[in-house]
């Protein structure tokens, strides 16, 4: 039983704090951040990034990459968080997730291999404008000849991608009008059959891709419009790939969250005990600093469940259903003889998919809450544009809402917890 | 209870209405038509707008007729705010003197100040703002440094102010200065009448994390002062500044609503135009943020009234602004909730860039706006304070 | 513009008051409290009840009464909450009310003027076990002949009533089947037409009435069991009828809850105010005293919203029609040009359906949270059976969830301000 | 990171359910089994089976095997709480003891109170209650003013404790007495053994809100105590209870996850049987509750590893003890929200007073129960200076 990060792990996470600190501290985000008309992509720190092996955390050692698994890709993501660092990491990891686990052999070794040691930048187009999480959200469709036609809205660094992953909704072979209509929630005009994960070069004939504007400076969004240009096939990809995706993108954005406001909160520690008011200093004020330790135990518990959850995911076989629902709800409920037997759980349980619809809620729900209370005990210099404390309270609030805002994962949770709506 | 309005305050809506129906230009009721002005035009064009109002007789409602104001009552004061938010006028370009120095001036002015500031005041020719905050003194206004040494009648001010709204429009600021260095903390305060344009005076504006400059930052270098621009006596700075926030009375709670009720209704439409209006969770939040709008209405009628029976609310305004911030921001979060995955984007549903009919510019300024109502006026933990101590009695819980 | 008390109703205010302080303090609401072999109603109390004439506050003038409206009954019941007073006050205004609106004259002389005068117990019986508000939750049915069949739970002081004011189900004259199903929530077994008010002498054959057991000492709870006994059918009423009893019934419990949660806000800050620990009286511990501040505000604005909604109620005709849904929802929401252009609304509009959910809701959470806050800054003593806080905290738990919880009215609010569900 | 057991640990789980499987009444985990007892009847049998699991080598499965322990890890041990919970075994009679006063005996006790001590506590032969609290100070342990007087080889102790858990029932209390009068506030104190049974002695029960009488108050009127009977040293009372309290360390935070998790799942049940378990607002509720119960459960693996490892938690055990009684308090919250309009109810679905098929008693008894969980053992006010002084560094926010 041992539930912490390893040394190397730990040394990792020094060594990112480091490196960040040494080239690309707070003032360079800042540079970032305010060059609205830049592509908000750090060239030199890319390189820095792909140097240190952090692209190839999770690609295979055959492939010439690291071969760990999700708990180091948090680790990463984390001090990434923490210095709210700009740039497609996250995205380029995802998107080479979706190769390794769902591609061939062949899409593997052509990919992989260039993106861990950072010479491809990618990225992934998961939902259509105003789209949920999974496939009710998608608004691209694929031809059965893998022609690919629809929209994907909010696609980090989709400008600066040199490769897409993009899911779309597959026709059924024979159309049966109806037959799968409960499935697809409503939003597909035809009956679909699947969804599938296809590769796409964004400079192809058929890709446009436009940049949208947001308040987020620290990351860069896209529009990606997509009218008939040819997809390759993840061969491994359906709906369980794609829940799977969506949970390993759950958890990068959890852990740069719980990054994020573990920073946020030390900063703020550290300013309201230098700042004097009323002749004392604002910390020992003891309503502000009671709040300040409800959120730290906040951060602290987002921080175990973004560690579980990442270590579920990695501990969990690909083809875990995308809901579990309880084994034995009574047929008629109010017929229980005994409320009060229930069957009691093992504490070294782990289930993947409540343990990232935790992680992610609470992380997201923390880091808001850390980040408001930092913008609000920084006084009015933490309201202004040249105090930091903005690019933490932004990055939060967008990526507080990426993968599933906390509504959606709890949504998740009541249907494992308490079982289906209907 | 009679929540009716009396014939001559429903003639009085009856009459303002028509004049904002004629008067108001259209377009400026168009979404997003104030965020695409740069600031210096939007301030020109509200300044003039508000200078046509008061020529109107709607300004001063509630002044006396011989400082040019309409001799109104507080309901009718309070109604004003309401129909103005409710047409979407644009919001007062002085309202810092409108709300605080005017009727600090009605009550201890010398008659010369009472003939040199209202009038302008009420026309717009003079802009004022408040020079209160400092650097180091953001809630604690007894710590003030800004010091005026005298010099024959006058005084050289010297020093800093900082969070001052409208400092780049203003043309003259009251402020808060320690004209003696001998006293201590609340003691040795004057309140000082200054005029922005005179020598020694430079204003920097301070960018919000919205991207916008409302406020500013004031450095007065031997900047001189006539003694005789001294409101409520020399030395006597804590007591006048007292009075003076005094005024800020939550009578102005029933505009407010109406300004967070429009908010509130248009996040309600972003949600149907998202689809997101049918999610239980998004709408349990709504149905929240309205409970607590709606009892902002019903305490901004229950002000009115105390208002009205000349009762003085004292340090029951801390109750006002707590609900009223909270309130305003707490529905700013629910916007988040509402806007769910595209939080991030200005144009969730445009299809190609920024060519989407559902542009939310104009709300996410609001939200971050909302995020200083906390700070500013009095932190959430200041109003606090004041009400455990001063409207519970429970014993001293801020110094102590 | 005149939104308080009247100087008529601020003296009836602490006439009630002082008559408790001197008649019924919390000694007596304890003997009441503990002897939970007893019927829960104070008779000597119930005199002096009538004889002040609180009982006959809304009967009209020509039944002997006071002819008065909500906003007076909800003096009462704000001094009663105050005094967490046992007895079968509120359940009798409240049958009385149902006489009053929806009653044929004879009724109304027959009842209401005994009522005012103390000489009848009554109560209210308009949900079944488990069942919610309205509608939906009603487990009686009443045949063409006006017999009644079914059952009715938490029903106030049934075990002392005199009379009952039953709701039922009415069949259809000539049975359509599926023609009404979708307004009946899917609860009836065959479709019902509408629902009536009936009157039900509760020592009738075929009445059977048992008391349940509940941790609300300061409140008598029954289960009424109909068998075919013939009920009295209150000619005005029908499903409007039965919902404008239920606002009445939520104004009064709204009521009863801001007065106890004032006075539970009232005790902690006394207590709080002499207790000492680490040398300094625990309320100038600013953590505890800013969340007291916190508690202020919402009880104030608890209060408002009941005062509100009493007048909304008093103000608005019988007949508004149970969900208001906005005039101009878009028929597609998508096809909206401007999302900014909304029908601003006026200050001084009165909407009686909204105003009540906001006070219930309003109300039920500020009154759980205060009374939470009383047991947790009285300390130690503030969880004993031996202190007084249980009152409040119980009965504030027990009305939170009478005439709807925080959450069916936060629904109801979402149908007026946002629209329909579906 | 492994979550995995080695396999003398899997087999100790194995061994354990066995155990457990046979020995443990079927009747006793009937619904309401033990709400249907009496205090002193419940008492009994929960002693008694306590004595069995020890002599079964079910007991101290983490003490030294020179006390009479198993010798097991803190692994083991924080297993055994969870297995113990998930079989509803009746929880301990004597918990005070084997947490606080047994790893403190070990630490710092004499050889001849390790030998009189451990041993007879682990067979329930002597139950040990905590003499902390007194009527003046409930959370502020310094201000203590029980006093005991030298008397020759003894100290005759004058004064009262009260919140004194399972006082009743209890053979032994160690007590924070003020063994010297001239020393002021955290000097001058002695941890004392003090025997219930000696004249002197007065024990008054203390009814809960919920109904049940848990906590008593116990008065002393020149009750003789030998100085032997003083642990850690005389006059070194203070930093002998400080660390006593330190081995609350939030290793049971595995067990309590288990008991919390086991309420959630009947709560969740509950709803299923109202029909509840379809209304989104419960729905989300639950959702929030479980979140922070999972947390819990992660804190305590966390905790585990720490403890693993030899790492002193120190005050970050305030953290635990925030997390487990908020979780658990706020999830009775949700029980209320379950019940809805039945929450007044012990049983909602009876046909016919009581006797429906839904009994809520227990639940009911759990719920109020859970109000005293952030006030006992530092409430949570004092959790959060802690937190903010000893963890985050805060400057002092208690005392200034």
């Amino acid at each position: 039983m041992f539930f912490a990060l390893t040394d190397e792990q730990r040394a990792l996470a020094e060594t990112v704090r480091d490196v960040l600190a040494d080239r690309f501290d707070l003032t360079a985000v800042r540079a970032v951040f305010e060059d609205t008309g830049g592509d908000g992509h750090p060239r030199e720190l890319w390189r820095t990034i792909g140097d240190q092996g952090w692209l190839s955390v999770c690609v295979p050692v055959d492939q010439g990459g690291l071969g760990l698994g999700l708990v180091d890709a948090q680790v990463i993501a984390r001090a990434f968080g923490a210095g709210v660092l700009p740039g497609p990491w996250a995205s380029t990891v995802l998107a080479g997730e979706a190769v390794r686990r769902f591609g061939s052999s062949a899409q593997a070794t052509a990919v992989l291999g260039p993106l861990g040691g950072g010479e491809l930048v990618a990225t992934v187009a998961l939902r259509g404008p105003g789209g949920g999480l999974g496939r009710p959200g998608i608004a691209v469709r694929a031809t059965s000849d893998g022609r690919l036609y629809g929209m994907a809205s909010g696609v980090e660094y989709a400008a600066v991608a040199d490769l897409l992953v993009v899911a779309a909704l597959e026709a059924a072979p024979e159309t049966a009008p109806g037959a799968d209509a409960d499935a697809t929630g409503g939003t597909a005009v035809v009956p679909v059959d699947g969804v599938g994960l296809y590769l796409v070069d964004p400079c192809a004939v058929g890709v446009r891709v436009a940049p949208q504007s947001g308040f987020d400076g620290t990351t860069r969004l896209a529009a990606v419009t997509l009218e008939g240009v040819l997809g390759r096939r993840l061969p491994g990809s359906d709906d369980a790939a794609l829940a799977d995706l969506l949970r390993r993108g759950a958890v990068l954005a959890a852990a740069d969250l719980v990054g994020l406001a573990r920073e946020a909160l030390r900063r703020t520690v550290a300013y309201d005990s230098a700042r004097v008011q009323f002749g004392r200093p604002v910390g020992s004020f003891q309503a502000l600093a009671h709040h300040l330790a409800d959120l730290h135990v906040a951060v602290t518990m987002a921080e175990h469940a973004v560690l579980f959850a990442a270590h579920a995911v990695d501990s969990t076989p690909a083809d875990i259903p995308a809901n579990v629902t309880p084994a034995d709800t009574p047929a008629d409920a109010t017929e229980l003889a005994d409320p009060v037997d229930v069957e009691p759980v093992d504490v070294d349980r782990v289930d993947a998919v409540l343990a990232v619809a935790i992680a992610k809620s609470k992380a997201s729900d923390t880091a808001r809450d850390v980040t408001a209370a930092m913008i609000q005990y920084h006084g009015g210099i933490g309201y202004t544009w040249e105090h930091d404390t903005h690019f933490f309270y932004k990055r939060a609030k967008r990526l507080a809402a990426a993968y599933g805002d906390s509504g959606d994962h709890l949504a998740e949770i009541a249907r494992t917890a308490v079982g289906p709506m209907s | 209870m009679d929540l009716t309005y009396p014939p001559e305050v429903a003639d009085f809506r009856r009459e303002l209405r028509a004049w904002l129906a004629a008067e108001l230009p259209a377009a400026w009721a168009a979404p997003g038509f104030w965020t695409t002005l740069g600031e210096d035009e939007s301030f020109d064009l509200r300044r003039g707008w508000e200078r046509r109002k008061a020529l109107a007789g709607f300004g001063g409602i509630d002044w006396p007729t011989e400082y040019g104001g309409r001799g109104g009552s507080p309901t009718m004061a309070a109604l004003a705010d309401a129909e103005l938010a409710r047409a979407r006028a644009p919001r007062s370009v002085n309202p810092l003197g409108l709300t605080f120095l005017a009727p600090t001036v009605m009550a201890v002015g010398t008659p010369e100040q009472k003939t040199g500031i209202l009038a302008p005041m009420l026309r717009n020719d003079v802009i004022w703002c408040q020079g209160f905050s400092e650097p180091e003194s953001g809630s604690d206004l007894g710590s003030v440094r800004t010091r005026g040494e005298r010099d024959g009648d006058d005084f050289l001010v010297h020093g800093q102010k900082v969070w001052t709204t409208s400092a780049r429009h203003a043309d003259r600021m009251f402020a808060l200065v320690r004209t003696d260095p001998a006293a201590s903390r609340h003691r040795g305060l004057s309140l000082l009448l200054i005029d922005l344009r005179s020598p020694g005076v430079e204003v920097r504006p301070i960018r919000q994390l919205s991207g916008i400059s409302e406020f500013g930052e004031v450095f007065f270098t031997d900047v001189r002062v006539p003694a005789a621009d001294c409101v409520g006596g020399l030395g006597n700075g804590w007591a006048t500044a007292m009075l003076l926030l005094s005024f800020e009375r939550g009578a102005s709670a029933m505009g407010q609503y109406t300004d967070f009720r429009r908010a509130y209704d248009q996040i309600v439409e972003v949600a149907r135009a998202l689809g997101r209006d049918r999610d239980p969770s998004v709408r349990q939040s709504l149905a929240r943020r309205l409970v607590e709008l709606e009892c902002l209405r019903y305490h901004a009628l229950h002000v009115l009234t105390e208002v009205e029976r000349g009762r003085d609310l004292g340090f029951a305004s801390s109750v006002t602004k707590l609900q009223w911030s909270q309130a305003y921001q707490g529905l700013f979060d629910t916007f988040d909730e509402v806007l769910g995955a595209d939080v991030g984007l200005d144009h969730p549903l445009g299809e190609f860039g920024e060519s989407g009919g559902l542009d939310l510019t104009a709300l996410r300024r609001e939200s971050f706006w909302t995020r200083s109502v906390t700070i500013w006026g009095g932190s959430s933990q200041i109003q606090r304070s004041i009400v455990a101590e001063r409207v519970l009695g429970l014993p001293n819980s801020r110094l102590a």
